[in-house]
């Protein structure tokens, strides 16, 4: 079916004896925030980078944007427009935010083998990163390195990062993970501007964010995927309250 | 003008492994200064000494800096071949005198020769042949040849050859800094050949000779060397060197009232055995006494360069001249390691091979001036 | 090349790889487990050798002589824990080899400054001495053997102490996060002097053990503490066994390329160009070996996993 | 059985906490609560002796522990679940628990059977490396690795971020039991309702000062606490 | 979304030392050696001119190092190689009678970058430590070929007739002449690695540096840029090599040891990493401080490495740290 801009077809992945996803298949629909939840060491997280590209898949099938891109390298996908976040997160402490960014601009724009003039003054790069920051409400951060930013305007920047890469996809590694409760407040606010202008998929354990954002839930157990459909329907699945939710949710 | 200083640069390796062999120099050369009362040809010396670190590109800056900073009558050095050719090049082209009390290479007693430049010691092969002349004398048929496998490393089996008519067994080349000997052991025990000869230089000769010892070799197979059992390795070769031969221009135990003279002397000073090194050093600071004591005017470089050439000294050697190529004609020993009654180590002549005898690359040297 | 030459050259090559081991083995233990790039690793092994040499001289007894050698290498090692290296444990590699560095400097000097430049003499332990017959008219040295032994003895030990005991565990615990480590009831720092010092011993023996063989000179551990890295790098660094294994590969294919590389390349070239070659390629012959490790295990032959 | 008294800490020239007094007695439940920021993590540092604190007393079961080096103190009996999975990511599951484990003080009542009873998750794992455990399993890891060490007062700081409402339902329920046992609890953590069914009293901090102290009854009585203080 | 206070991208950048650290400092290193001749002329003319010479090129070397090991963190513990390739480049030509100083220039640049395109290549399959030891491995191998070579002097090397010919003419043979020459791609190389390192280009390693899986996150290959890199090192180092030949106007594998590669990381960490004039101070450091301290005695050593450990306890970033001159 055409309608789906990431199709994962039987993906599979093991380490040793454990296979952490097994025949994984997954529609995403263009536009739609697809949530994936599920237990801890379920196979969210090595999911994400099967897709993104950091991690080899064993089998299995990945289709973007109707091409398979299963054998292509991470820098590949990311210019097909598959960008990502990280769990554990994952920048340039050394470089300013705007930097960050700025890089991930660069990296689109391409002749990056380019040996003379200071690239950390380049008004093209800059102004666009800028709008990146702005959108994640970093903007009057920009000049800070970003190892000095709170925990919580990290996981922004590494939002803005992905932003930067002008993509079509976002798949976002709990980009809640460790925040408090203003600080996400602030990034579910983000994330539900950029809903519908991009396809979204996100993991996370903040079921209040969950549910409030997304359009498609999917519960991945053990490598396996024992449901997907609208929050509700999910929320009241026995087999993910047995599995995941818990009473908490209820 | 006459009665001004005389100022001598010393370009020596006196540091890394091979600082023994710089230090005999150093020693020898300060001890006939001393032993002159601080004067060269009457006139008050200035010895500045330097270390190579081995290194060639070293030295050049600091033998420049022994030249035009301290303005040095003659630099004596260095030790090893490959910074003598480094060194000889900015210090002949700046009319200075370089006098070598070791490193004696074929580049420079051939075509290269120079007006400027006199090796005291002798030229690197004739050790070596040497060596090869004992073998051929004594009719050995096949001879396994041992050295590190560097340029001094192949010329010496040049050398060796140049006299030695039989076969050669196996030419058998280690990596420089060689530890461990086992393996050319195994394979020289395996050959069964009358003699080996080998050129093993420093640490290398003492594990090599300990080991070959070690492994029983050594009253089984003839020992022939250079540069491998002598005054500077004894000390750690000990017992295990005795009785294994090798090829020199000298020994200490030399009969000549001036060499038991300066043995003597050199033990007191520095309560250790003096090695070739020292002896060389130590006759080029009386060659030098010589030169000087004979020219008015250290600027005359023609008289000063005639007056080296003389060679007018009393070599401990015996016998010694310069050639045209400013390399010496002397004569030639077999020596042997051996224990002294006081316990102490040294080499002793067993026979003379050469006598009076001159380089094979003289008479490439067509002399300039 | 007779078969007999060929076991004898393999034997050495072990023989040889075995020296390697005991001196990368320090070396692995304090690179490999407690991450610190440890250049003096080899003139604590020359100090070993001196060491020994000097209370061999003393006592006249070369057994006396090493059992005095250890403990001082030891303390030894101890105080440039206590001066220089535990200040050095959380700086990056680069700072450790320059301060190592300038150790080095100091103490192949200082040795030179002390017993002078000429190479010492340490004599083979009567017992040990002489050679046995392994092969008719193929004399083996007997304190070859006992390094052998030795060399087994320091493996199996390592091996123990770092996979399976809890000291093993913490010090690889404290590697990489030592304030956790102590925030558990663990005093690091003293585990870490310990290990150091331990490593420093493991120098100094075998500097020691090979001080009859070898001349005990200046500098005499600089190339070694090359062969070393060699060594634990193709193995992987922090894996004993890898170490061990390593060595014993560089061991043989040094040992065998040196004897047998012309004879093969004869097969090929002429003998004069084959000889030619062989002498060119035969030092090159454990970097090349090490090369191609590296190429086809970009972390070694047992890389320790992280 | 553990008393901090006007406990002070600077990062640098950047004093965090100013004064920060409370106590736990034993066998209590104490939660340490307060915004991203007001310094929860420093305060737990500055008694583990992680930090320096330059001013205030920290005294354990009669002993003043300010001032001595971390593993002392972890020896007098505290263990920590540092904020952060600080697990050993070059050590196997295994390792990580076995390594640091003690029994200081009589008999251990934390055994590798008993870690493995409560997370069966980690014995299934037991042989990975810290460093390929899934975010969640790193983190009951670093629970585990603190009970191996028996200690008379375990301390948590964020020690359920990142980990599935079930696992963290799990957890709770672990320090339930733990407090039926008697065993004394530091605890640090965002979602508080979870916690005032469970805590005997509670510590509000708010910029490197105590703002609020009391126990669940009245935190659970007073709703303009958590507003003032926790947003929530 | 909040967009206030943002400030006008022109003005945004990174946060940079104060203009007079950032530039002072080389500027003070280049007058002064422009300058040195001049005081020169008053001492051992020549002496201090071969000894500055020195400095200049190794600071040369030590440069095209700090370009991957300070901003790619690519430790190479083979660089000096790259000093013999183009040393031999210039040697062995001139034993042919091919003077010509493009030529052998030419010649030296080329094969340096070939062999470092090589290597590097293969190298760069490895990380770390492992990195560190396989380009040791390839300078070793390099390094018995040369000793190997017995038509160019094997181990004794080989003395060069002369210098290169520049136009067929001795133009480099004074002094002065080749000093400022050296001076001159001393400042060439500095300004070049400047620019590279402020570049997109190098913004790219840098990145790779501190975090190269983020780098491919966002649509890198650190690969190719370290490669990159890693080959516009290997050149400038072989300029280093065809520069210090004409000085020695000797050639010998003495100048590729291990040792000396070793020594080429010392002075770079001495000086301060990742700040390009940090390499220069820190070769001035390594090479005068030799000279001076070995002319005091010959135990020089037992201070030299005293201090060298005394600058790492207590200097962080080397010497620039100490003055407090780095930046970027
Ligand atoms: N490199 C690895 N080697 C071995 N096992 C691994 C590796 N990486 C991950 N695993 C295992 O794969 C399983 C899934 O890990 P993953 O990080 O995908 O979980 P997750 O769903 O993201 O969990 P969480 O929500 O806690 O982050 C875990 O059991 C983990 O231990
Ligand atoms: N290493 C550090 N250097 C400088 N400031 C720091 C450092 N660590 C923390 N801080 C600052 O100290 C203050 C308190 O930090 P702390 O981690 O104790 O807060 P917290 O209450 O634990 O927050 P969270 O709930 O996010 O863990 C914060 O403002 C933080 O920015
Ligand atoms: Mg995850
Ligand atoms: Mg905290």
């Amino acid at each position: 079916m055409a309608d789906a801009i990431l199709r994962l077809e039987g993906l599979r992945k093991a380490y040793g004896a454990l296979k952490v996803t097994d025949d994984v298949t997954l529609d995403v629909r263009p536009g739609e925030l697809h949530a994936i939840i599920g237990p801890n060491g379920a196979g969210k997280t090595t999911l994400i980078h099967q897709v993104s590209g950091l991690a080899a898949s064993d089998s299995g099938r990945i289709l973007f944007d109707s091409a398979d891109v299963t054998r292509l390298t991470m820098a590949q996908r990311v210019h097909r427009g598959l960008a990502r976040s990280f769990q554990i997160t994952s920048i340039l402490p050394g470089f300013s935010a705007l930097e960050n960014v700025a890089l991930a601009v660069q990296a689109r724009s391409g002749s990056s083998f380019r040996l003379f003039g200071d690239a950390s003054r380049e008004r093209g790069l800059n102004e666009e990163a800028m709008s990146y920051l702005a959108q994640v409400g970093l903007g009057h951060r920009a000049i800070i390195p970003s190892g000095q930013l709170s925990h919580g305007e990290k996981r922004g920047l590494e939002l803005a990062i992905a932003l930067a890469t002008r993509p079509m996809l976002l798949l976002l590694d709990e980009p809640l993970a460790g925040t408090g409760h203003e600080e996400s407040e602030r990034v579910v606010e983000t994330l539900r501007g950029l809903k519908g202008r991009y396809t979204i998929v996100l993991i996370e354990h903040d079921m209040n964010a969950v549910f409030s954002l997304a359009d498609r839930v999917s519960v991945l157990v053990y490598g396996r995927v024992i449901a997907t459909g609208r929050p509700d329907e999910v929320r009241a699945n026995p087999e993910v309250r047995a599995a995941y939710l818990g009473e908490e949710a209820a | 003008a006459q009665g001004e200083k005389v100022r001598v640069g010393l370009m020596l390796t006196l540091s890394g492994p091979s600082a023994v062999l710089g230090q005999q120099a150093r020693d020898g050369f300060n001890l006939a200064v001393k032993e002159m009362g601080g004067k060269l040809g009457g006139r008050e010396v200035e010895v500045i000494v330097v270390d190579d670190e081995l290194k060639p590109d070293v030295a050049v800056t600091k033998v420049k800096g022994l030249v035009e900073r301290d303005k040095v009558d003659f630099v004596v050095g260095p030790i090893f071949s490959n910074v003598a050719g480094a060194i000889h090049k900015p210090v002949t082209d700046a009319g200075v005198f370089l006098l070598s009390p070791n490193a004696g290479p074929s580049v420079f007693a051939g075509k290269g020769c120079n007006p400027n430049f006199f090796a005291v010691s002798y030229q690197n092969d004739q050790n070596h042949e040497v060596a090869g002349k004992v073998a051929q004398n004594r009719g050995y048929k096949r001879v396994y040849l041992l050295t590190p496998n560097y340029q001094a490393g192949r010329d010496a089996m040049a050398g060796f050859k140049r006299h030695f008519k039989g076969e050669i067994v196996e030419e058998s080349y280690v990596p420089l800094n060689n530890l461990d000997f086992q393996s050319e052991l195994a394979k020289l025990a395996a050959a069964q050949p009358d003699a080996v000869f080998t050129f093993m230089p420093g640490g290398m000769g003492v594990n090599l000779v300990r080991q070959y010892r070690q492994a029983g070799l050594a009253d089984k197979i003839p020992f022939l060397s250079a540069f491998t059992v002598d005054e500077s390795t004894l000390p750690a070769q000990q017992d295990a060197a005795i009785g294994m031969l090798g090829g020199s221009n000298w020994a200490p135990n030399l009969d000549t009232p001036q060499n038991k003279a300066f043995v003597a002397a050199y033990e007191k000073e520095f309560n250790a055995v003096p090695g070739s090194y020292s002896m060389h050093a130590y006759d080029t600071a009386k060659l030098l006494d010589s030169a000087v004591k004979s020219v008015k005017d250290l600027s005359d470089k023609k008289a000063v360069r005639e007056a080296i050439a003389k060679a007018d000294f009393q070599s401990l050697r015996g016998d010694f001249k310069f050639g045209a190529n400013g390399f010496p004609v002397q004569d030639f020993y077999l020596v042997k390691a051996a224990k002294r009654p006081d316990g102490k180590f040294q080499t002793e002549i067993v026979e003379k091979v050469f006598d009076d005898y001159a380089d094979a690359y003289a008479k490439d040297c067509k002399p300039a001036s | 090349m007779s078969t007999t030459l060929l076991i004898i050259q393999t034997l050495n090559g072990l023989q040889f790889g075995i020296i390697l081991f005991l001196i990368a083995a320090g070396l692995t233990l304090v690179f490999g487990v407690m991450d610190f790039i440890n250049l003096a690793h080899g003139v604590q092994y020359m100090v070993g050798a001196y060491l020994a040499a000097a209370f061999t001289a003393m006592t006249g007894n070369f057994g006396l002589g090493l059992l005095l050698a250890l403990p001082t290498a030891l303390a030894f090692g101890l105080v440039l824990e206590v001066l220089i290296f535990r200040h050095l444990y959380d700086r990056d590699h680069l700072d450790q080899v320059l301060a190592t560095f300038g150790v080095i400097l100091f103490l192949n000097q200082a040795v030179k400054f002390v017993w002078g430049a000429a190479p010492l003499f340490v004599p083979v332990p009567e017992i040990l001495s002489g050679s046995i017959e392994i092969a008719p008219g193929l004399l083996y040295p007997v304190y070859r053997l006992a390094i052998i032994a030795a060399g087994l003895g320091v493996a199996a030990l390592l091996y123990g102490l770092v996979n399976h005991t809890r000291a093993g565990m913490l010090v690889r615990a404290g590697a990489t996060n030592a304030p956790m480590v102590s925030a558990l009831g663990v005093d690091i720092r003293r585990l870490f002097m310990l290990v150091f010092g331990f490593g420093a011993m493991l120098a100094g023996f075998a500097g020691a053990m090979v001080a009859p063989i070898l001349s005990v000179e200046p500098g005499m551990g600089d190339n070694l503490l090359i062969l070393a890295f060699v060594v634990i790098v193709i193995g992987g660094i922090g894996s004993v066994r890898g170490a061990f294994i390593a060595a014993l590969a560089v061991g043989l294919v040094d040992t065998l390329g040196r004897s047998f590389a012309s004879n093969i390349l004869r097969l090929f070239l002429d003998s004069g160009a084959a000889s030619q070659t062989g002498r060119a390629l035969a030092p090159m012959l454990i970097y090349i070996l090490m090369a191609a490790i590296l190429f086809f295990r970009p972390s070694g032959l047992f890389p320790v996993r992280r | 059985m553990l008393t901090v008294s006007n406990l002070q800490t600077s990062y640098g020239p950047a004093k965090v906490l100013f004064d920060i007094s409370f106590e736990v007695r034993a066998g209590e439940v104490v939660t340490l609560l307060g915004r991203n920021g007001m310094g929860k993590t420093t305060t737990v540092g500055s008694i583990m002796g992680l930090l320096r604190p330059h001013g205030g007393e920290v005294v354990f079961e009669g002993r003043p522990l300010r001032g001595q080096p971390a593993y002392r103190i972890a020896q007098a009996g505290l263990g920590l679940v540092p904020e952060g999975r600080q697990v050993f990511p070059t050590l196997t599951v295994e390792e990580n628990l076995v390594a640091t484990a003690a029994a200081r003080h009589g008999a251990p009542r934390w055994t590798l059977p008993r870690v493995y009873e409560l997370f069966p998750r980690l014995k299934e794992r037991r042989s990975n490396l810290g460093s390929q455990l899934s975010g969640g399993e790193q983190q009951m890891l670093a629970v585990g690795r603190a009970l191996m060490t028996n200690p008379k007062l375990l301390i948590l700081d964020e020690a359920t971020e990142g980990l599935a409402p079930l696992i963290r339902a799990e957890i709770w329920d672990c320090l339930r039991r733990l407090k039926g046992d008697g065993q004394s609890i530091l605890v640090i953590d965002k979602t508080i309702d979870a916690l005032i069914p469970l805590a005997d009293r509670h510590v509000v901090i708010e910029k490197g000062r105590v703002a609020w102290m009391g126990t669940s009854a009245e935190l659970a009585a007073d709703p303009s606490v958590k507003d003032r203080f926790l947003h929530v | 979304m909040n967009e206030i206070a943002t400030p006008s991208p022109a003005a945004l950048d990174v946060p940079r030392a104060p203009a007079l650290r950032r530039y002072g400092v080389p500027v003070l290193v280049f007058a002064a050696f422009a300058l040195a001749p001049i005081a020169a002329a008053q001492g051992a003319e020549g002496y201090i001119l071969s000894l500055l010479t020195r400095v200049m090129i190794f600071a040369i070397a030590a440069m095209s190092l700090d370009l991957i090991l300070g901003y790619g963190a690519l430790v190479s513990f083979g660089h000096a190689a790259f000093l013999g390739i183009g040393a031999y480049a210039v040697g062995i030509l001139a034993s042919h009678g091919i003077e010509s100083a493009l030529v052998q220039l030419l010649a030296a640049l080329g094969a340096s970058a070939l062999f470092a395109l090589v290597t590097g290549a293969i190298s760069m399959r490895t990380k770390g430590v492992y990195f560190i030891m396989i380009t040791l491995a390839f300078g070793q191998m390099l390094y018995f070929l040369a000793t190997s070579l017995s038509a160019y002097g094997g181990d004794d090397g080989l003395t060069l007739p002369s210098r290169s010919l520049l136009f067929g003419a001795n133009l480099l043979k004074g002094d002065h002449a080749f000093y400022y020459a050296v001076l001159g791609c001393l400042l060439g190389c500095y300004l070049l690695c400047r620019s590279v390192v402020a570049s997109r280009f190098g913004r790219v390693l840098r990145g790779a540096k501190e975090n190269a899986v983020r780098m491919q996150a966002i649509g890198f290959a650190p690969y190719r840029f370290q490669l990159g890199a890693y080959v516009l090192a290997g050149t400038l180092c072989g300029l280093a090599g065809f520069l210090l030949a004409n000085q020695t106007e000797f050639v010998s594998p003495a100048y590729m040891t291990w040792q000396r590669s070793g020594e080429l990381i010392v002075v770079v960490v001495l000086g301060g990493l990742a700040s390009l004039h940090g390499a220069i101070i820190g070769a001035a450091a390594f090479l005068l401080l030799e000279e001076v301290l070995s002319g005091y005695t010959e135990h020089w050593k037992m201070i030299f490495g005293p201090l060298l450990v005394l600058v790492v306890l207590y200097a962080r970033g080397g010497i620039l740290g100490m003055m407090g001159g780095r930046h970027g």
